[in-house]
């Protein structure tokens, strides 16, 4: 078997076309995911993570475009594929898991019919046999009494339960690739803590790798080992999980650790004043020039504002995107 | 199943009373009757004896509530009364109109549908191509041109110019004298039909779930075949159904312009000689018609939508 | 910590708020869903209390009831001394001026079509403010709170970003000089980076202007960080409540701590005790306790009726659980 | 950007319309119901008659021109009535729920079971025709989807922050329902009310047709086709252009409309096709 990277992101691009202009919603994003492994990805709304999984997977839809890059699947460039070979590859060996359990499924089908497409797409089963493998995988994201469940539509399930279903479609043909965008946002706290578990034991079983997607630092260090985290369509530090609360690199990422009321931090330390991060998440249309948060940075220099940072490499490994990084 | 057919169809008895009501208490608060209608059409005065001896005969003599009240009870026996004009039971004077409103609304909706509906589809999976372009330009043509004109137009071209058609009349009722008031009639419907195929389909293209059929690898044939035909469709058929109505609405002008002997051309005549009886019967009819058509497109529905139970 | 936490401002007494569900001329039977099922409740003056709790717990409706947006079944609201629980009407005026709430979605909770101005000074007039100085004066006063500059108020929402338009909504709260504010999930639709900016904000503001907080939130660490004490809720019902060191340091019942262990530790890949299973259909909550059928401690006796108490295990310190006893 | 066509064809056709008709006395030759003259009887088009004359010799230009008058009279007044039913029953439904809300609601749905054109007629049969009459039938019988459309805003928007903070300020329901709730709903009302105003004058011209709405001698483009079909064989024009102005003036209102609901209330396009 060879050492190479299950997944290889290299400057991806990610254009948003609004009229005749093109603005990089993504900008040099690169990454790599070896097999089995779990990266995370964290940023707020509209710092381009979601669509960063979108284009891994061939899913970007007007106005949005691969606007440069490559990305390395298994050691074949998914751009060069035809439509019909993305398809092979889509669900049966990269898949994906929603935000919203709530509209991700078809409202009019059951949900035995919905997992059963994957055997039937990918595995060239009939639909008979493909129904009695998707109760298999109904039990496998635990849901109870499944050969009943699988006649259920969708909304006489409960958004923990529709996940699972997701999660069962997703992991039905045992993906190389898992990508998870929000995937427990919706959910409350006691579901959501259900559905990571769930996700981490299947995915180990089977060796599938995961990219995780969240606005939740603390979700992601705590899911995954290594951390990617996106500001303004960029990766701006990536580092071993650990490191990025202990030791964050980046002013975004300090700003942002000092910011969040952790659990347990007053019960410690008693109660600080939350460090704030100044101004406002830029729209894309409107990322600045130089450091795209030199205007928020405490930190920030005229070269902030003249020069784009270069990635560095630290130490003790993983790699910061800034001018003056700790 | 059954029960909720049983129920939807009994759910439209106080509609279908109250638009009894409704028309009836209209119909009262006429200024002047029948008799004295006639006495306006310029056949002179009727004198007052007539008159009252007419009154009496179609019991317009009683207090409104009691003309309501036998009104109802007779409806229950199915009896509409008796025409003012030609005295026969309005329930025969229709049954002989029905038919023919029935066939050309029936011909003018598959007209519609057939076209419509496959127009709206292609349309919405090419979106800006020359197809979707042209059929929407006309489509909103078709909605607002006036179908009695187009009526006019066609009788003009194909039956008087090219001769291929009868230009008006029921005829032996068949293909050759239904295609022409058919057609004008169907075009509006189509159109509409058209836009909110076109629509619903856009829609459905852009939900969650079609995003996950994708993620899993489908085509996008398969994408419309297993995910976005079933979503569709309840919306085509709700529409569907409320165009039944405007149909039959709307037959009453094509009716009376290609002289098609129906319910429409019935009540507009009905209505310029005020036999009340009759148009009360053929309102009532029309109504309870569409309602019927459209608890049959509920109880579709309910069998394809599994979110609408069966309560 | 100051000590102007003396006298109780508010005081919710066996509040119950039930919803029929069904019924009609063609429905089925008629069922009642309790949202709310007796709940007490104490606000001290100038304390946050901190309103725990999953989707569905009841406690938004608790909320508007509290406003006088929803219309108890059964219970007394007791403000400032006033039992205000059968009022409506006029008194909805005289509420506003004592209770206003900052609500979670920055962008559907200001009127996409009416200024800033035209938000804050429509209900200054509503309540009788009428003089042209006092309004400006007023709005001036109210926006230098909130960190706005007065010639932002001629603009439109759509003109500001989430963070600034939770300010104004704040503002908004403000404006008619109330002495409790409700927030309901007050950052939790704000981007991460901007969430210190309104907790920090809201924390200024309950000491500048001697506020009291009812703060309904699911995100533990905010409410950690923010209340004084703490309310958990569950199907209806508070199942523990207390100071926020005993809450979050303490936790005595299970549901409790289960929230608290299912928070993801950044430092840490392992998870803690969890609980399955979902939360009931309210309209048909299990017998007994209602958290036994997702209770890793429930034994026989938690299944029978009736519902267990809220009971003091300690000073300040009440749980609804009849086993708290056995567990260290 | 490019321009929305729809809007831009549309407003041209209604600010063409609206001309001739505020311009008829203008821009007219003859005297529309006054200059008739059997001398000049289905002269067909060219010359001195544009669009040539009728059976009664009567100038079609001229007579269309006055056309425009009655048909926008009635497209913009009865719709105005429908609006305001529908604004105020389907507003207030939204709003208060309960018995209103199911009133409200079985009025709606037993407007929706009566064919419109078919109520409209059944009103005229107890008035007497004219344009009085007219405004009334078409006012009364077409607020059924403005009605289910404000109610289901009114429901959605009711839920909303900025009405919930409204309650918690003190405001009345009156003062929510006109400030709050009203100005929020008013694109996809607008809308509505201007597909509305060409389902009027189309539903004018059918009731003119019939000869239940204006009756001739006065120049409705519904009665004037009405008279038209008669002479379909001998005089063919007489049919074309006052059908061809209802054409256009409906077209232009249906295309105004679709421009504005890109504009003004965009994510609902299957709402009502």
């Amino acid at each position: 078997m060879s050492q190479k990277p299950l997944l290889e992101v290299e400057n991806l691009r990610i254009d948003l076309s609004i009229g005749d202009t093109k603005f990089p919603a993504v900008q040099d994003v690169s990454f790599t995911i070896g097999r089995g492994e779990t990266l995370g990805l964290v940023g707020e709304s509209g710092c381009g993570k979601s669509i960063t999984a979108l284009a891994l997977i061939g899913l970007l839809r007007h106005p949005l475009s691969i606007g440069g890059g490559i990305i390395r699947f298994d050691g074949r460039e998914i751009q060069s594929l035809s439509p019909a070979q993305m398809r092979q590859l889509r669900g049966d060996r990269i898949s994906m898991i929603f935000q919203e359990p709530m509209t991700a499924l078809n409202p009019l089908s059951p949900v035995g019919r919905q997992i059963a497409e994957m055997f039937v797409l990918h595995k060239g089963a009939s639909w008979r046999d493909a129904e009695r493998q998707a109760v298999e995988a109904l039990a496998s994201v635990r849901v109870p009494a499944p050969e009943r469940r699988v006649k259920d539509y969708p909304h006489q399930l409960s958004g923990g339960m529709r996940q699972r279903v997701m999660i069962a479609i997703a992991l039905a043909c045992s993906p190389d690739l898992l990508l998870a965008d929000e995937p427990t946002t919706a959910l409350d706290v006691t579901v959501q803590a259900e559905i990571l578990d769930l996700i981490r034991d299947l995915c180990a079983e089977r060796g599938t790798a995961v990219l995780m997607i969240s606005h939740d630092l603390g979700l992601i260090a705590n899911m995954c080992r290594r951390v990617g985290v996106m500001y303004a369509g960029r990766i701006v530090e990536e580092r071993a999980a650990e490191d990025v609360f202990r030791a964050p690199s980046h002013p975004y990422t300090s700003g942002l650790v000092a910011s969040l009321p952790l659990l347990g931090a007053r019960a410690r330390q008693g109660r600080h004043r939350l460090m704030e991060i100044a101004g406002v998440v830029p729209p894309v249309a409107a990322f600045p020039a130089g450091c795209r948060f030199h205007p928020r940075c405490r930190a920030s220099t005229e070269i902030c504002v003249a020069a784009d940072p270069e990635v560095t490499l630290l130490p003790n490994g993983g790699s910061v995107r800034c001018h003056h990084h700790e | 199943m059954l029960s909720f057919i049983v129920r939807r169809l009994l759910q439209t008895i106080p509609i279908i009373l109250a638009v009894a009501l409704l028309i009836f208490v209209m119909f009262s608060v006429i200024p002047g009757t029948f008799a004295s209608s006639m006495g306006d059409d310029g056949r002179g005065m009727l004198d007052a004896q007539v008159m009252e001896r007419m009154n009496k005969e179609f019991g317009l003599a009683d207090p409104v509530y009691v003309r309501f009240g036998k009104y109802i009870a007779q409806l229950a026996q199915l009896d509409l009364g008796m025409s003012f004009r030609t005295r026969q039971p309005v329930s025969s004077v229709l049954a002989d109109r029905m038919w023919p409103t029935l066939q050309l609304s029936f011909a003018a909706m598959m007209f519609s549908i057939v076209i419509g509906v496959p127009l709206g589809f292609i349309a919405a999976l090419r979106p800006g191509s020359i197809i979707d372009t042209v059929s929407m330009v006309g489509a909103v043509s078709g909605l607002s041109v006036p179908k009695f004109w187009l009526g006019l137009l066609m009788m003009y071209f194909f039956a008087l110019q090219l001769g291929w058609l009868p230009s008006f009349g029921y005829g032996d009722g068949g293909l050759r004298y239904l295609t022409l008031p058919a057609v004008a009639l169907g075009v509006a419907p189509l159109a509409l039909l058209a836009r909110t195929t076109r629509a619903a389909v856009l829609e459905i293209m852009n939900a969650d779930f079609v995003r996950t059929a994708r993620s899993k690898g489908m085509s996008e044939w398969r994408v419309v075949q297993w995910h976005l035909a079933r979503n569709a469709l309840v919306i085509v058929l709700t529409t569907i159904g409320l165009q039944f109505g405007t149909v039959i609405g709307q037959a009453v002008v094509i009716e009376k312009l290609f002289a098609w002997p129906g319910l429409g051309s019935l009540l507009v005549d009905s209505v310029t000689l005020r036999d009340i009886p009759v148009v009360q019967g053929a309102i009532l009819l029309i109504v309870m018609f569409f309602l019927l058509v459209n608890t049959l497109v509920d109880v579709l529905c309910a069998i394809i939508d599994p979110r609408i139970k069966y309560t | 910590m100051n000590e102007t936490h003396g006298d109780t401002i508010m005081r919710v007494e066996n509040l119950a708020v039930h919803f029929p569900m069904g019924g009609g001329l063609f429905g089925g039977q008629r069922r009642w869903l309790h949202a709310v099922d007796g709940v007490d409740l104490e606000l001290k003056r100038g304390e946050c209390l901190g309103l725990v709790g999953e989707s569905g717990c009841g406690k938004s409706t608790l909320a508007l009831s509290l406003l006088g947006l929803q219309a108890p079944t059964r219970g007394r609201i007791i403000l400032d001394g006033h039992d205000v629980s059968g009022s409506a009407g006029k008194d909805r005026k005289d509420r506003a001026r004592f209770a206003q709430m900052v609500f979670q979605d920055p962008y559907s909770s200001l009127n996409p079509r009416q200024t800033v101005r035209t938000t804050l000074e429509a209900p200054l007039r509503l309540h009788g403010v009428t003089s042209r100085s006092e309004i400006d004066d007023r709005i001036a006063d109210v926006l230098k709170h909130v960190g706005l500059r007065t010639d932002q108020a001629e603009r439109f929402p759509h003109e500001f970003s989430g963070g600034q338009r939770q300010r104004i909504g704040i503002a908004r709260a403000l404006i008619l000089r109330p002495k409790i504010i409700i927030l309901d999930e007050p950052v939790s639709a704000l981007d991460v980076s901007i969430r210190a900016q309104i907790i920090n904000l809201l924390l200024e503001l309950k000491e500048t202007l001697g506020l009291s907080y009812v703060m309904i939130s699911h995100d533990l660490g905010v409410v950690e960080h923010m209340s004084d004490r703490v309310a958990v809720m569950y199907l209806g019902r508070i199942v523990e409540t207390g100071g926020w060191e005993t809450i979050f340091t303490n936790p005595q019942h299970p549901y409790t701590r289960a929230l608290i262990a299912a928070i993801p530790d950044p430092f840490s890949r392992t998870t803690g005790v969890k609980i399955t299973g979902e939360i009931p259909n309210p309209l048909n909550p299990p017998t007994g306790c209602g958290f036994h059928p997702r209770c890793p401690e429930a034994r026989d006796i938690c299944r029978i009726p009736p519902a267990p108490l809220l009971e003091a295990i300690a000073e300040d310190h009440l749980v609804r659980c009849r086993r708290v006893g056995e567990f260290a | 950007m490019k321009i929305r066509a729809n809007l831009l064809i549309g407003g041209v056709l209604f600010a063409t319309v609206i001309l001739a008709g505020i311009l008829a006395p203008l821009l007219a030759h003859t005297d529309p119901v006054m200059d008739a003259n059997l001398m000049f009887a289905e002269e067909p088009p060219g010359g001195e008659f544009w669009f040539g004359t009728d059976a009664q010799g009567r100038d079609i230009y001229s007579r269309v021109l006055y056309g425009a008058r009655i048909s926008l009279t009635v497209g913009i007044v009865s719709q105005l009535i429908n609006t305001v039913i529908g604004v105020c029953l389907g507003l207030s439904a939204g709003y208060w729920g309960g018995w209103w809300d199911d009133f409200v609601n079985g009025l709606t749905n037993l407007m929706l079971a009566i064919p419109s054109l078919i109520f409209a007629l059944a009103i005229m049969a107890i008035l007497t025709p004219g344009l009085t009459s007219l405004l009334i039938a078409l006012g009364l019988t077409n607020w059924s989807f403005t009605c289910r459309l404000a109610r289901a805003s009114a429901l959605s928007l009711k839920s909303q922050g900025y009405v919930q903070a409204a309650k918690v300020l003190g405001y009345g329901d009156i003062r929510i329902m006109l400030t709050q709730l009203l100005p929020n709903m008013l694109g996809p009302i607008i809308v509505i009310g201007t597909l509305g105003m060409g389902g009027a004058v189309l539903a004018e011209a059918s009731l003119s047709f019939l000869g239940l709405g204006i009756r001739p001698p006065f120049p409705s483009w519904g009665s004037m086709l009405s008279d038209a079909r008669d002479q379909i064989t001998t005089a063919p024009w007489i049919s074309v252009f006052p059908g061809l102005a209802i054409f256009m003036t409906v077209l232009g209102l249906n295309l105004l409309g679709d421009g504005l609901r890109d504009i003004l209330d965009p994510q609902s396009r299957t709402r009502r096709a």
